[in-house]
């Protein structure tokens, strides 16, 4: 509760910050002082400390998980809020306008991690989203991001409706809004009276991995990623994807074994197809900002494995998965963004213009592929193993491996491209800050590439 | 009156929405036709409503059994006020940069 | 006594990162690989301590480095090819060469680890953690088509690995405490098939390390465009590794598997020998050729363990290293020939015995021991293996006995394309002798011959891995 | 004893470690004397050990395990007995000579070659020595490739010549085909007995162990290898190639020595092959098919030292025959003899071949006799020697196995016989083209003629009268004498060969030899005295002339089709087929991408469209229980 | 039949009749205009229903505000009256299978679906849908999303005001 409500104040701060304070470096250290106001204030919570303490009358439910997960969210946010100060300043100048729809932003996630009630889950998904798309057309004057938005409006309020509809089957059959049984009683077949049930259980989950961007799904998410000004959609594949992926494991992991194999086979249709597309598509791009946008669908196919059952390894998994994959996706998207072009020629010889950019974008990469020794590896180690513990095939596991392996494919290419390559790279000038900023994601990577449990411990003290 | 003729009915304007979301061009009608999706939505939650309040009352009638859906509509039409004015919103802003609210010609992003 | 292994190398290419001067770097190097060998002679002949820490709770895996008789030859193999390569390779010009040497070091700590890892995940991850210095070295110092061979170098043994991490998964999931040790995967509760499952999944990966007939062919490719200093990590230690993942994995684990893939693999493996040597006979570049000559070796040890007799897994221990030493020479002289002719076409060599007489006495000693010609240390190894495999079936044996012969061919045309002829005008060419390397040959070829007629002490070193194996 | 013997051996490998380190910093003339000197002590430690054994018996000296591994231990021991030390003598002392004689052969060379011949020509004699004292098969067989190393690198010695380094090539190959068979009998002793050593596995519980069909294909096995080694058909065709070394070269290796390692061989395992009648059989036809193959090609050659070559290829099929009749001690008679005599013969060509400036076509040659007396001399010796006329050496070893191929079988008598004739022919053709006659060659080669310096006239003569009195270790009992030899072998013979002819049947088979070899003598020397050879015009003679077009046989059925092979595995399955495959994985993930990315057109109702059919296709799942995906399930849950 | 089925049947074709015309209207003007009149014949559904406030609303925002919104919008940007360019044929015709193969399923699982089987809508009666129960349940068990849902009209401000914003 704390998360939210000192969100919603930083929020309304911020939206006042833009009238009185004129200076971006100003309205960029509120901003920070604030999300650091934010953590401690969760971590307040979470050590038991309540700002106000009233009943939310099984509106959200605050568990150890849910908190935990709002720390790691703030602290990316953090990251990124500080790595990227001077790129949101350049737009407009209103950067605190954006720093608000952050936080309101961040308000949003905080209610999909500890939702008890379907009317909680829409209206967080909503608050997560309208920001979303206003970000996306942030850059009014190019047409590339107006089509982003618009698109991403359009789609985005259609899966609203699907999402609707689902929630309403559910209502209808259940006669409760609440999702803290399972539905469905475990059984081998479908038996008639659920399947109204089913029908609205499958409806949101339609409408989930539309937020997830999972095929088929996931139509959105190249065309968004790609228009959308990059230090946003940094911010959208990494945060907003992840606290997506939060609720919609909240909604499904209590289901899950009682919707028995069917739902393993759609969630298997939906795990393969996304992986399939992610991946597949990826390795013929030209532009890295949509490589690393079909990249973040097939990551989002790994990150699915959580949903396939219940298990200690899929609670830590995602947490190591959402926290590692944020991080490697904002250092690469901010190497991006010292690029003058999106293409993977701009990233020729970076090696020898700056080792140590070179370097660090590698780790990035590195982490996204899941090579061993970066905390990609751990992640998706820890769905792997959340897939089989839960009773998966291997067949499955084996699928998400070769296509783990195609991801190598484009990965590496941008890795050839600046080791292997000579030229020169075509970019704006890379700060020493920025480039330590970078270093220390990098450095974060590396630790969770060796000991990963420094993520998850925390959840059990 | 038997739940199901809601349900037939509340799908029926659902799936007209859903088609004409993927048979216009115009950009304010398709946003339109979601809509009317979630009106349908919002009809068929009524009508579960007063379903659940109907067996709920057969044994207590002060119950209010059904009115969270209620509350919920109300809900959905916070929530899509909201977004309507962020659609028209995103919708103006591109009309004044192309002149154009067709949807067909958003295809600078792709593949 | 056991992490100075992984951490001498490791902080010495820490440190090499910032040495910029090349002399300055490279003997850095030099020192800190001779100090690794003098600990791995030490460790060789004593008994040395297990290293055990905590390392993921979580998972249940700790970072567990032990040693037997099998690890400590492969530390030994290891331990001796990098400074042998890198004095040999110390005259090499290369740009950044202290980030090169230090790539080098890298490797090296990862094959360490792979060759210590009493955990699954730990051997995991050395495994990937040898690769990857090698994409980078391969594809910043290779040859002209040096990106896409080691690009798909790294595929494809990046995918057989992530197969092995498969299987590593599937058995800790059915370990009773989700452990990663080799004592708990043995034990792992296993249906019949299943074991056969995660048998295929690791063999997948060990057998493209090796790689195995029909999964060879990244290899020639790799080889010919790597450096040569990267070619002789990759052929002396890294192809081992598959070999090394067969005897101290899949062998131990699972028994009843391997022998039910005797036939299969033993037959895949004596094709792919008489293959291997049939392309060798035909190619005219020496790196290429060498390469080809390593996959009929690594075949044949490959059939042997797969025998599953004490003979030729006996043979095949001590051919891990035998085969090491010999391959490592033959690269130098290959390294040389290429420095110093600037070509690798033996079509444009011949009469370097009349040039560099050393050199080319040092070819012929390691072309002898490429044949496995009696009194070197191959004929040891691989009078074992043809025995092993005798007992298995004496037509395999006989059939792959063809090879013997086709090995003589391939390596005298190569004795006889270089060494000897009229003197060719590249090699006429060639600046003065490379001392160095040539001392470094030296010593090699010593060892070549002294485990040749002496090969008890090899023996005696992995008795031990050999005891434990048999007891199956 | 263990140090006699170990100077035995060591002495050679010493010359080769001072030789082959010292190449560049010594004199020729303290190599030729160090070289010569090691083998000179050799022989002593040799004539030594053989008195030993005179006196005491074997001995068997163990020096450290080779191999010990639970499963399998073979010692690194030496044996010296009877057949041994036989052996070493005709080793070390023919080796010696030839040595002396080589001081002076090669003094053309530089130093540093100079060297490098010694240092291999002494590692030959220490691989030799290893094979011939080895205990066990394995240190045989190491023997066995060292002196197939050394002759490959003692016929490639002159290396800048790309058809020498072929003739090497092609010696060591063939060499290697008959190891790989001597390996596997090696395997397969192993396998049924789990021992090599020839005291375990020589004995009568050894050969209890083993079946028939067991002896018969280790026995077989065996023979491949000396096949390889002493030049039988089908592998004989590296030896007369094999001439390409140094003249003393092809004496001590190609002719007095290591070709003989396949009899040595055979000698010592003689109670396996004399278990098998069917190898037995195979080994005298393989024998006899080659003593006369090799005689039809020697007559028509006109290369002094292919004649030669063939000639040698020819007395070893006669000596298989002798084995294979079960005449093991007149098989390693003729060793010796035909050690003593051939070395002479090449000996007396090299010094020819010296004095004529490497001229090595008899056609220009002739006339010798007055400008080389010594070598003409001692030359005629060796040729009356190896003709089979009494009492000269060859007379009595030949004579003994054709007694006892007659006993045997009367066809391969008469097969012996005509081979005997064609022996004494070609010999006295060479002879008479190459002394008598007027001197064919150019002016400037007859004033360069001259005769050989002492080092290289002294193992002439000391070899003829080896040559001539040789005979004299083997007098057969019907001339009075006792066959010394036999009676030393018969501790190693299990069955020694008591001929069971009357007296008078073999003074009849002596007597029709004798006559035979004497005919085609005279007819040799009253037809070549006067006149050479021209090019062969008969269709036969053509054929013999070119070596039964062998050679070309071998080229066109088994080395081209096994080159066309290589290359099509290289060309075809390794770059289209298996590498093809690969890279398609990779081409296909290229295309798919390309054509699934078309999907993402840009179109924001194609993707809500594409939503539609999602959630319909999630449906069809869900309800339809699609039965392909829940076979797909059932199959693949584990 | 009685007055609430006909009232039922009546509402229920007016509405998917407007519907139907929203999507088959040439002139988007007109489709606004449709489209209003779907919402009336919902609000009429909510009268029926007895949930009175839900009636008001849905006529007050949807049908007041939000579809003048669109209306105000459109007039804005003059659009053509019957110039909007249609999609092709084909594409038309997947759509519409689309929608139908959506509709047919649905409602094939809703005839299957047994537990909806003799349940009733109440018509009419019932006093949930009266201002005074729902303001009671809003303020007390809904206050929670009532408060957050603040944000959200935040946030919709802040966005409108970028975007709007020259």
């Amino acid at each position: 509760m704390n998360a939210i409500i000192v969100s919603t104040l930083l929020g309304v701060i911020m939206m006042f910050c833009s009238w009185g304070i004129k200076t971006q470096k100003t309205q960029h250290t509120i901003a920070l002082v604030g999300l650091f106001v934010l953590i401690l204030s969760n971590l307040a919570q979470m050590n038991g400390w309540y700002a106000i303490d009233f009943d939310t009358k099984g509106m959200l439910a605050f568990t150890r998980f849910g908190l935990y997960v709002n720390t790691l969210f703030f602290i990316i946010t953090f990251i990124y809020i500080w790595l990227n100060g001077e790129e949101i300043a350049k737009f407009d100048n209103q950067a605190a306008d954006f720093y608000a729809l952050f936080f309101f932003i961040l308000c949003g996630a905080s209610i999909l991690t500890s939702f008890d009630n379907l009317l909680m889950l829409f209206i967080g998904i909503e608050i997560l989203s309208i920001p979303l798309y206003i970000l996306t057309g942030a850059d009014k004057k190019n047409l590339f991001s107006n089509e982003a938005a618009l698109k991403y409006f359009l789609m985005g309020s259609f899966s609203t409706g699907i999402l609707l509809l689902g929630i309403t089957f559910i209502y209808g059959a259940t006669g409760s809004f609440h999702l803290v049984e399972p539905v469905l009683r475990p059984s081998d077949g479908l038996p008639k009276e659920q399947m109204i049930l089913s029908a609205g259980l499958l409806l949101v989950f339609a409408a989930m991995n539309f937020k997830v961007s999972a095929a088929p799904f996931h139509f959105w998410t190249p065309d968004v990623y790609d228009g959308a000004p990059t230090v946003f959609t940094s911010f959208m594949a990494t945060i907003v994807k992840a606290a997506g992926f939060i609720a919609f494991i909240t909604i499904f992991n209590s289901q899950s074994k009682a919707l028995g194999y069917t739902w393993e086979l759609v969630l298997s249709f939906v795990i393969i197809s996304t992986l399939l597309v992610g991946n597949i598509v990826a390795v013929f791009q030209r532009s890295v900002k949509r490589m690393l946008a079909y990249s973040s669908i097939a990551q989002a196919g790994f990150m699915l494995f959580a949903l396939y059952g219940k298990s200690i390894y899929a609670n830590e998994g995602i947490i190591l998965y959402a926290v590692v994959y944020s991080l490697a996706t904002i250092g690469v998207f901010g190497v991006l963004i010292k690029m003058k072009e999106n293409s993977f020629e701009a990233f020729n010889g970076l090696a020898k213009a700056n080792p140590l950019l070179a370097f660090v974008t590698t780790i990035f990469l590195f982490s996204l592929a899941g090579i061993p020794l970066t905390g990609g590896f751990f992640a998706k180690y820890y769905m792997l193993n959340a897939l089989y513990a839960a009773g998966a095939g291997l067949w499955l596991i084996i699928i998400a491996i070769l296509f783990a392996a195609v991801s190598v494919f484009y990965y590496f290419k941008l890795v050839q491209a600046m080791y292997f390559v000579s030229g020169e790279p075509t970019m704006h000038e890379v700060p020493k800050k920025y480039t330590y900023a970078l270093l220390l994601i990098a450095i974060l990577l590396l630790i969770l590439g060796v000991f990963p449990s420094v993520v998850f411990n925390y959840l059990y003290f | 009156m038997p739940i199901e003729y809601y349900i037939f009915l509340c799908l029926t304007l659902f799936s007209i929405g859903v088609i004409g979301v993927l048979t216009r061009r115009n950009a304010i009608i398709v946003f339109m036709c979601i809509e009317l999706m979630l009106n349908a939505v919002n009809m068929l939650l009524v009508a579960f409503s007063k379903m659940n309040y109907a067996s709920a009352q057969a044994l207590s009638p002060t119950t209010t059994a059904g009115i969270d859906a209620q509350i919920f509509v109300f809900f959905i039409m916070v929530v899509a006020a909201a977004e309507v004015s962020i659609g028209l919103a995103i919708i103006v802003m591109i009309y004044r940069n192309t002149h154009s609210i067709d949807i067909n010609f958003l295809n600078r992003l792709k593949n | 006594m056991l992490i100075s292994f992984l951490l001498i190398p490791i902080l010495t290419a820490i440190v090499l990162l910032f040495i910029k001067k090349d002399t300055l770097a490279s003997q850095t190097a030099i020192a800190a690989s001779l100090a690794t060998l003098a600990l791995a002679v030490f460790a060789s002949f004593n008994k040395v301590e297990a290293f055990d820490m905590a390392w993921l709770p979580n998972l249940n895996s700790r970072f567990t480095l032990e040693a037997d008789g099998l690890a400590k030859i492969l530390i030994l193999l290891a331990a001796i090819s990098l400074p042998a390569i890198l004095i040999a390779s110390a005259k090499n010009e290369y740009k950044q060469k202290n980030i090169f040497i230090s790539l080098l070091l890298f490797t090296q700590a990862g094959l360490m680890g792979v060759f210590l890892a009493g955990d699954a995940l730990l051997f995991y991850f050395f495994w990937e953690l040898a690769l990857i210095p090698v994409y980078f070295l391969c594809s910043i110092w290779g040859g002209e088509k040096r990106i896409a061979i080691t690009f798909k170098f790294f595929i494809y043994t990046f995918l057989g690995s992530l197969f092995m991490l498969i299987g590593i998964l599937f058995l800790n999931a059915h370990t009773a405490e989700h452990s990663f040790s080799i004592q708990a995967f043995i034990h792992a509760n296993l249906t019949g098939g299943q074991k056969i499952t995660a048998f295929a999944l690791f063999f997948i990966a060990f057998a493209i390390k090796m790689p195995i007939f029909p999964l060879h062919t990244w290899q020639p490719d790799a080889y010919e465009q790597s450096p040569t200093p990267v070619t002789m990590v990759m052929s002396a230690v890294m192809v081992k590794m598959g070999l090394y993942g067969i005897l101290r994995w899949l062998l131990p684990l699972f028994p009843v598997a391997f022998a039910a893939h005797t036939n299969v693999v033993v037959l895949l493996s004596v094709l792919g020998i008489l293959y291997a040597s049939f392309i060798a006979i035909r190619q005219d570049d020496i790196k290429r050729l060498i390469a080809y000559s390593s996959i009929a070796h690594i075949g044949l040890m490959n059939a042997a363990i797969f025998t599953v007799t004490g003979m030729a897994i006996q043979g095949a221990l001590i051919q891990l290293f035998s085969h090491g030493i010999n391959v490592l020479g033959l690269w130098i002289i290959a390294d040389i020939l290429e420095q110093q002719t600037g070509t690798r076409s033996m079509q444009q060599m011949g009469g370097l015995a009349k040039k560099q007489p050393t050199l080319a006495i040092l070819l012929v000693g390691f072309a002898l021991a490429n044949i496995a010609m009696p009194l070197t240390n191959a004929f040891v190894g691989e009078f074992l293996m043809f025995n092993g495999l005798f007992i298995l079936n004496p037509w395999i044996a006989a059939f792959a006995g063809i090879s013997i012969v086709l090995a003589a061919i391939y390596t005298l045309n190569m004795v006889q394309k270089v060494a000897y002829g009229e003197i060719s005008e590249k090699i006429n060419n060639m600046p003065a002798p490379n001392k160095a390397a040539q001392a470094v040959l030296i010593i090699l070829l010593i060892i070549v011959f002294v485990t040749g007629v002496y090969p008890q002490p090899l023996f005696t070193l992995t008795a031990d891995t050999l005891e434990k194996l048999l007891a199956k | 004893m263990k140090v006699i013997i170990g100077f035995i051996i060591l002495w050679p490998l010493a010359g080769f470690l001072f030789n082959g380190l010292g190449r560049n910093y010594w004199s020729k003339k303290v190599i030729a004397y160090k070289a010569t000197g090691y083998i000179v002590a050799s022989f002593i430690a040799s004539i030594f050990a053989f008195l030993h054994v005179q006196t005491y018996g074997a001995v068997t000296v163990h020096y450290f395990d080779f191999i010990h591994t639970a499963s399998l231990t073979i010692p690194f021991d030496f044996k010296v007995d009877a057949l041994s030390s036989l052996f070493l003598l005709v080793i070390t002392g023919v080796g010696s000579l030839i040595h002396l004689y080589s001081t002076a052969y090669m003094q053309e060379e530089s130093a540093p070659h100079y060297a490098r011949y010694f240092a291999y020509l002494n590692l030959f004699i220490f691989s030799m020595l290893l094979l011939v004292l080895g205990d066990n098969y394995i240190i045989m067989f190491m023997g066995w490739e060292g002196v197939g190393l050394c002759s490959y690198l003692l016929i490639g010695y002159w290396f800048s010549n790309g058809n020498y380094n072929y003739a090497a090539k092609k010696a060591f190959i063939m060499n290697r085909i008959g190891d790989l068979g001597f390996l596997l009998a090696i395997f397969w002793l192993i396998a049924k007995l789990g021992t090599v050593s020839y005291s375990e596995v020589l004995t009568a519980e050894s050969l209890a162990k083993l079946s028939s069909a067991d002896i018969t294909g280790i026995t077989l096995l065996l023979f491949v290898g000396a096949m390889g080694k002493s030049a039988q058909i089908p592998l004989f065709t590296w030896l007369p190639d094999a001439m390409a070394g140094p003249t003393p070269v092809s004496a001590l290796i190609h002719a007095a020595t290591m070709v003989t390692a396949g009899i040595y061989m055979i000698t010592r395992s003689n109670i396996l092959f004399s278990h098998s009648e069917i190898t037995q059989n195979i080994v005298a036809i393989i024998g006899i098919s080659t003593a006369l193959l090799a005689a039809t090609i020697a007559i028509k050659q006109n290369d002094i030292k292919k004649v030669l070559a063939y000639s040698t290829v020819s007395q070893l099929g006669y000596m298989f025959l002798g084995l294979g009749v079960g005449a093991y001690s007149g098989a390693v008679f003729h060793v010796i003899t035909h050690a003593f005599f051939k070395a002479l013969l090449f000996l007396g060509a090299g010094s020819v071949i010296h004095a004529m400036h490497h001229e090595q076509d008899i056609r220009k040659m002739g006339g010798l006799k007055s400008k080389l007396p010594i070598t003409h001399i001692t030359f005629l010796i060796g040729c009356i020697a190896i003709a089979g006329v009494p009492p000269f050496s060859g007379f009595f070893s030949k004579d003994e196995i054709l007694a006892a191929a007659f006993e045997k079988n009367k066809i391969y008598w008469v097969l012996g016989l005509v081979g005997a004739a064609m022996t004494a022919f070609y010999m006295f053709r060479l002879y008479a083209t190459t002394f008598l006659g007027k001197f064919r060659g150019s002016n400037e080669q007859e004033a360069h003629l001259h005769e050989s310096p002492l080092a290289m006239t002294l193992p002439l003569i000391v070899l003829a009268i080896l040559s001539a009195l040789g005979g004299a270790i083997g007098i057969p009992h019907i001339m009075g004498g006792h066959h010394w030899l036999s009676g030393q072998l018969s501790s190693i013979v299990s069955t020694p060969h008591e001929t069971g002819l009357s007296v008078p049947t073999e003074w009849i088979l002596m007597g029709v030899s004798v006559a035979i070899a004497a005919i085609a003598l005279l007819i040799a020397l009253s037809r070549y005295s006067k006149q050479t050879d021209e090019e062969p015009s008969s269709a036969i003679g053509k054929f013999f002339y070119h070596k039964w077009y062998i050679d070309e046989l071998y080229q066109k059925a088994i080395i081209e089709p096994l080159n066309k092979f290589a290359l099509f595995l290289k060309e075809f399955i390794e770059k289209k087929v298996i590498d093809g495959a690969v890279n398609g994985t990779g081409k296909l993930v290229q295309f798919s991408a390309r054509k699934v990315r078309l999907i993402q057109n840009g179109q924001a109702g194609y993707y809500i469209l594409f939503m539609v059919l999602g959630i319909i296709t999630l449906f069809l799942i869900w309800f339809n229980d699609i039965s392909i995906l829940r076979f797909i399930h059932t199959l693949t849950q584990s | 039949m009685n007055t609430l089925e006909i009232l039922f049947y009546a509402l229920s074709a007016l509405a998917i009749i407007s519907a139907v015309m929203v999507l088959i209207s040439k002139n988007p003007i007109h489709s606004v205009l449709w489209l209003i009149l779907v919402f009336f014949a919902i609000s009429g559904h909510y009268i029926l229903l007895n949930a009175q406030f839900l009636a008001i609303v849905n006529i007050i925002v949807y049908a007041g505000a939000i579809m003048v919104l669109f209306l105000f919008v459109m007039m804005l940007m003059n659009v053509k009256k019957d110039k909007e360019p249609q999609k092709q044929l084909w594409v038309k015709l997947t759509g519409v299978i689309a929608g139908g193969s959506f509709l047919t399923l649905l409602i094939a699982l809703v005839k299957q679906n047994t537990s909806f089987q003799g349940r009733d809508v109440l018509l009419k009666d019932g006093s949930i849908g009266l201002i005074h129960p729902l303001g009671q349940a809003l303020f007390t068990d809904f206050v929670v999303p009532f408060e957050i849902s603040s944000v959200l009209f935040l946030s919709a401000m802040v966005g409108a005001v970028i975007i709007g914003k020259k």
